[in-house]
């Protein structure tokens, strides 16, 4: 075995390795989708809602007719919140399972763990969750929401209800620190003020100091993308404190996995967010797809925003395939760049050539009695932050995540 | 000078959870020289003792107090006859059976409650010093401390149990000698250990969320708080927690908590390198 | 003796040359290769742990030293084979010091699980805690939680196009295991060895004999680091992508755990139980009946009650009960070499 | 006169206000045999321990052979030629008797010279029959037996022997007795002990310590006879 891997990488490289190529399987009378979640470990909490959406997704394209006539057939990991066993369960999906496209990827660690090897082993994949942007490969479609399209829709919400000046405390992860770049920026855009920018590993649990230090500033807004368990602790002691009432929250991230529900009313009420789901959501859509999930699940109260956005990615690649007709990577690509959209219990999604992000509808939300309450829906944002960096109708051989520079 | 009174309650409050964390863990260390690195995941048990008595529609007080500290003792009790019993003077294979249970607990944890983050909200008001508010929490957990400390040395000092407890410290041979079973003195010993392992839990519980992963992140500080503190049960708990408390909430309110977490960590290496045998293997000898 | 010698390289070498050739007919060579990258690393917790008696709560800070080395190595040199020699000197180094603050400081047991213990939360909080900008070696972002993807990966020497990958790293990781398990052999044969083992069995008596054993103690703790370091490189190559999770304290706990179902004071223990507790894991991740931590921790308490010697040990006591040739005091070594307690402190 | 190996100059221990050893002055001679003598608690052994290396004194000084070694650790101090036999058998338990025997040897000679030392010394301390045994399996008396080859195969010009002959049967005493009398011949030997029969049987010189100080220093027989040594030590003893 002695390819070498750079010419395996070349767009134009000649088929070496075809006998490692998936479009190979396609012989075969049912088309194969891979699935890469934590179903368990500490981030099941994302991975299992993630994993049920796949099921019903497939199940509900199956119960049509399926794919080209062909039945879908789930291969499905669990990585068990554990980096190591992303590389070994993509090797084994692209190698031995030979799958048609992956699903899956939680954390931006497991997605970059994998994604060279997608790339590799050109294998298509989808990246549905709501993420820190920048991510420009040709091989991948990304349709959760990034900063730009949540945090220019929620800053001037949040700052027209609170006041100008503002204090940011944020994950210290790649998430976090961009996020808290373009809260910044948009903070200035509206002629507000940052007045304190404190960033938490993933596993610090008590934020008594910094509610303190959150005082002696002053702010009239705290803006908090902070993730996890440990983190999601703050709400709890800011309420605790008193706090509350006093300076109102608004987060990019609380709610993601349904945290609104482990919040009591008293803690979580009034804290503002924006996403491209919420339960309340009032679509035909919605309504449609929570009753197929009830019916599937027996309880549809853990639906969240990663399981709507891997819902909706594998309906938007099922529609990919249906119109390139094949399995070809490169043909369902090119459906996929054509721009399509499908209506999903989000709203609109449609793939954004450009970047192979999405344009999605974002709602400003409410916490209220363990709800999301929709306040407000802007339809169709662009993912305009990846956007500025990432062209890939102009260099498709693009493979970069980029930072953005604000 | 509000702000210098918060910062004056936020270190309080760091020595206190200090305390309360290791509390458990050094009755355990103190009387039967055993490490239990399960202990973090008593704590994890006692959360959702507390969590789950709360739903059932207990007082959160008495599920905090008494709920939680009885149903992690008598898990205590079970491991203890199963297991610890069969490894008392292997030091290292007790932390290496222990470690497995805690894996364990983590498992069937997570087997019942699910890895989604769950909790309950103070039950204590906040309330406010001049300009700014408290947690009123927090001094709800320095009272804790406080009586927890006070009432280890009086047992200590003026019961017969605490008599026979600290004879076992000093010397298990003799107090065996005296008639008194080791073997009944050890269980006793564990279910206290695990029932103040369970409190500290339930106490932190509502400011905290819990999963059943929890355990981990106190592992390690009461680890290091009873290693540092030494021989003594009571003056090592308190000298050690107090010293890194401070460290801890110096750095935490000068730079960031992560420092403020190094800081504290860095402060048990350079400690440990100097006093090899913890505080009161030096200062405090013969103290309680 | 080297009649013996000899003996054993052959009898090494057949063998190994004999799983390498049939273990892929059965499992695939990628997952193989972490097999083997976790056998690394367990032996080189085996040998300081059970030649030296050096319980090392922190070994996961090598490895992960080591890989995060190499990537940061990688991307600013862009070439993978001095990257591989560094990757294997900083761990190594790295040992050095703490080693020798540790031992000339008279820490042991508890104390000694205390340090190493630290000093890993302090470099896992610390690479956790590096996503920002600010925090750059070279060209190489540290990356914090998310870690380091993209990387130059194993090349042949001199040649940076010609990258070593798939089957072909699976040989390069197999023969390196080879290397080090005969390199180690010798080692523990040596004079050097020998009185590694003395001191893992009285560390005072060998100080009275004229040893220098917090030396003696400070070498053999680097070897292994710069074992660990290598496994840790060959990692870093396997998963292209290194994280702060190689840091952690489950990690280094996983590597324990090897080690005591394994079995100390053999070679081979923390080899098989390394790669035979993480293809469980593999394996177990395609069920979701039973969740694997338990059954991981099961399998410790399990161990450490009814089989404290480890699988290597217990199967050769049981070869030797049914073929003569027995040698009863061994039986118990291991346990009783765990718990030499504080009487030799 | 003989050359002075060890010598001590107003060797001070003090542990918090207690303090174990107090202004010890101390001289032995080349291929000297001394006895340590007192009740439990004299300092004998806190003295023991501050000329090995195990202690680090608290004030004053050590010299072996004119250096100064005060301070040093122990392997330093042993890395002289100076032999140590410590109170409770400390010895390697999961390794044979010529395992143990060899490292001590091989920690002065090649892997060679090594192996043949310690074959002389197990020859000459009668343990061929009990060569290949592990020593956790060995007897008490036979554990200590092999300590005292660790310490001889490493041709020592001082031995320092803390309590050699505790425990043991009459046989293994008498020896014992032997094996230090064979010692003496190349080397000068301190030994801390409690049997005085044991004492009566070997010694000539006997340092008597009493609450951390030198209470007498005199030949056994003077000692032995002496109103005050018997009050402090015999007296309690004989009682």
């Amino acid at each position: 075995m002695s390819l070498d891997r750079r010419a395996f990488l070349g767009r134009t490289a000649t088929m070496t390795g075809a006998a490692m190529l998936p479009s190979f399987a396609s012989a075969a009378d049912t088309i194969k989708l891979g699935s890469i979640l934590d179903t368990s470990g500490i981030f099941d909490a994302y991975g299992k809602p993630m994993d049920m959406a796949m099921r019903l997704a497939v199940d509900e394209i199956n119960a049509s007719g399926g794919l080209l006539s062909k039945q879908v057939e789930v291969s499905g990991y669990d990585t068990q919140s554990d980096m190591a066993l992303y590389s070994q369960y993509a090797q084994q999906l692209t190698r031995q399972d030979r799958v048609d496209v992956v699903h899956g990827g939680i954390l931006s660690a497991s997605r970059e763990a994998i994604r060279q090897t997608m790339r590799k082993t050109k294998t298509l994949y989808f990246y549905n969750v709501l993420y820190e942007g920048g991510v420009c490969d040709r091989n991948i479609f990304i349709n959760g929401v990034t900063p730009a399209q949540q945090v220019e829709a929620l800053v001037p919400y949040a700052m027209k209800k609170a006041g100008k000046k503002v204090y940011i405390l944020a994950a210290d992860y790649n998430y976090g620190q961009i996020t808290a770049r373009w809260i910044q920026k948009f903070v200035a855009d509206n002629g507000g003020e940052t007045v304190g920018l404190d960033f938490f590993p993933l596993d610090v649990s008590d934020f008594g100091s910094t509610i303190a230090k959150i005082q002696t500033a002053a702010p009239d807004l705290v803006i908090a993308p902070l993730v996890g368990g440990a983190h999601l602790s703050f709400f709890r002691q800011w309420a605790a404190a008193g706090m509350k009432d006093r300076i109102p929250l608004a987060s990019t991230t609380l709610g993601v996995g349904n945290e609104q529900l482990v919040l009591t009313p008293e803690e979580g009420n009034g804290i503002m967010v924006a996403y491209n789901y919420s339960q309340q959501l009032d679509t035909p859509a919605n309504a449609a797809f929570k009753a197929s999930w009830l019916a599937a699940f027996g309880d549809n109260s853990n639906i969240h925003e990663t399981a709507v956005s891997t819902y909706q990615g594998v309906m938007t690649w099922a529609k990919a395939v249906e119109m390139a007709g094949s399995l070809d990577r490169d043909s369902i690509i090119d459906a996929l760049e054509t721009g399509i959209s499908i209506e999903g219990p989000g709203g609109k999604v449609t793939v954004d050539p450009k970047t192979h992000h999405a344009v999605l509808d974002v709602h400003l939300m409410e916490f209220e009695d363990q709800r999301m309450k929709v306040i407000e829906t802007l339809p169709q944002r662009q993912p305009i932050d990846t956007q500025s960096v990432c062209d890939l109708a102009t260099s498709p051989n693009d493979n970069t995540q980029y930072e953005i520079q604000i | 000078m509000d702000l210098s009174i918060v910062i004056l309650v936020e270190m309080l409050y760091a020595v206190a959870s200090l305390v309360l964390i290791s509390a458990g863990l050094a009755v355990v260390f103190g009387m039967m020289k055993v490490i239990n690195l399960a202990h973090g995941e008593f704590m994890m048990m006692g959360g959702y003792a507390t969590i789950t008595a709360v739903n059932l529609g207990a007082n959160v007080f008495v599920a905090m107090l008494v709920v939680a500290p009885i149903t992690v003792g008598l898990i205590g009790l079970v491991v203890e006859r199963l297991v610890i019993r069969h490894l008392y003077g292997r030091l290292v294979d007790t932390m290496l059976a222990t470690w497995g249970l805690s894996l364990f607990f983590i498992g069937v944890a997570t087997m019942i409650f699910g890895n989604t983050t769950t909790g309950i909200s103070t039950p204590i008001p906040g309330f406010s010093v001049g300009d700014y508010q408290i947690n009123g929490y927090n001094f709800f957990i320095i009272l804790v401390a406080i009586a927890l400390v006070v009432g280890m040395l009086v047992i200590l000092k003026s019961t017969r149990a605490g008599l026979i407890a600290r004879g076992t410290m000093q010397r298990s041979d003799i107090a065996a000698a005296l008639g008194y079973s080791p073997d009944r003195i050890y269980m006793a010993t564990f279910f206290c250990g695990s029932a103040l392992s369970g409190l500290a839990g339930a106490v932190l519980a509502p400011l905290v969320g819990l999963v059943p992963t929890s355990g981990g992140a106190y592992i390690a500080k009461a680890f290091i708080t009873v290693i540092a503190g030494g021989p003594s049960l009571v003056a090592g708990l308190l000298s050690s927690a107090g010293l890194f408390g401070l460290v801890n909430q110096i750095f935490t309110f000068a730079i960031s908590p992560v420092i403020g977490d190094v800081a504290l960590l860095v402060a048990a290496v350079v400690l440990l390198r100097l006093l090899p045998q913890g505080v009161t293997g030096k200062f405090f000898k013969g103290k309680l | 003796m080297q009649d013996r010698m000899g003996k054993d390289v052959m009898t090494t070498l057949v063998v190994a040359g004999g799983l390498i050739w049939l273990l892929p007919q059965l499992v695939s060579t990628y997952t193989l290769t972490v097999l083997i990258i976790y056998g690394m690393l367990g032996f080189s917790l085996g040998l300081i742990w059970g030649f030296g008696g050096i319980l090392c709560f922190g070994q996961a800070a090598f490895f992960g030293l080591g890989a995060y080395t190499y990537a940061i190595a990688a991307i600013n040199i862009g070439e993978s084979t001095l990257p591989m020699l560094i990757a294997i000197l900083v761990p190594a180094i790295a040992a050095l010091l703490l080693g020798a603050m540790m031992f000339y400081g008279r820490l042991t047991d508890v104390y000694l699980g205390v340090i190493t213990l630290v000093v890993t939360l302090i470099l896992f909080k610390f690479i956790n805690s590096t996503a920002g900008p600010q925090f750059v070696i070279g060209t190489a972002r540290l990356g914090g939680f998310n870690g380091i993807p993209g990387f130059q990966t194993l090349n042949v020497p001199g040649d940076p196009d010609a990258y070593i990958w798939g089957d072909a790293y699976y040989y390069v990781c197999a023969v390196m295991m080879v290397l080090v398990y005969l390199l180690v052999s010798a080692l523990l044969r040596s004079s050097f060895g020998r009185i590694a083992v003395g001191i893992r069995e009285n560390e005072t008596r060998m100080s009275l004999m004229g040893y220098d054993v917090a030396a003696r103690k400070t070498i053999l703790f680097a070897i292994g680091a710069a074992i660990a370091g290598l496994a840790g490189a060959l990692f870093a190559n396997w998963g292209e992508i290194v994280t702060p999770g190689l840091f952690s304290l489950g990690q280094s706990a996983e590597i324990i755990i090897w080690c005591i179902v394994g079995g100390l004071g053999t070679r081979f223990g923390p080899i098989l139980g390394a790669a035979g507790l993480a293809y469980l894991k593999f394996a177990l991740g395609q069920q979701s009946l039973i969740d694997n931590t338990l059954i991981t921790g099961l399998i410790l308490v399990l161990f450490v009650l009814f089989l404290p010697k480890g699988l290597v040990p217990a199967i050769s006591s049981l070869w030797k009960v049914s073929f003569a040739r027995r040698s009863p005091s061994r039986v118990h070594q291991a346990r009783r070499m765990r718990n030499r307690g504080r009487a030799n402190g | 006169m003989a050359e002075v190996v060890l010598e001590t100059q107003a060797l001070t221990m003090r542990f918090g206000g207690v303090v174990a050893s107090d202004n010890v002055n101390f001289k032995l001679r080349a291929r000297e045999l001394r006895c340590l003598i007192g009740p439990n608690g004299a300092g004998k052994s806190t003295f023991f321990k501050c000329v090995t290396g195990l202690l680090t004194p608290t004030e004053g000084q050590v010299f072996m052979r004119g250096q100064e070694t005060t301070g040093w650790m122990p392997h330093q101090i042993a890395s002289l030629g100076v032999g140590i036999k410590t109170q409770t058998p400390n010895v390697m338990d999961n390794l044979s008797v010529f395992e143990n025997i060899w490292l001590a040897a091989r920690r002065f000679h090649s892997v060679d010279e090594a192996k043949h030392k310690a074959e002389a010394v197990i020859e000459r301390l009668a343990l061929n029959s009990i060569a290949r045994s592990d020593l956790g399996n060995l007897a008490h008396g036979e554990r200590q037996r092999v300590e005292l080859g660790l310490v001889a195969v490493g041709d020592p010009w001082l031995v320092l022997l803390d309590e050699p002959a505790a425990g043991m049967s009459a046989e293994d005493v008498e020896r014992m007795t032997e094996i230090i009398h064979e010692l003496t011949k190349t080397a000068a030997v301190v030994i801390v002990e409690h049997d005085m029969q044991f004492i009566r049987s070997i010694a000539q010189t006997v340092t008597v310590f009493h609450q951390g100080a030198v209470l007498m220093e005199d030949h056994v027989d003077k000692v032995m006879s002496d109103e005050t040594v018997r009050n402090v030590y015999l007296g309690k003893k004989a009682g």
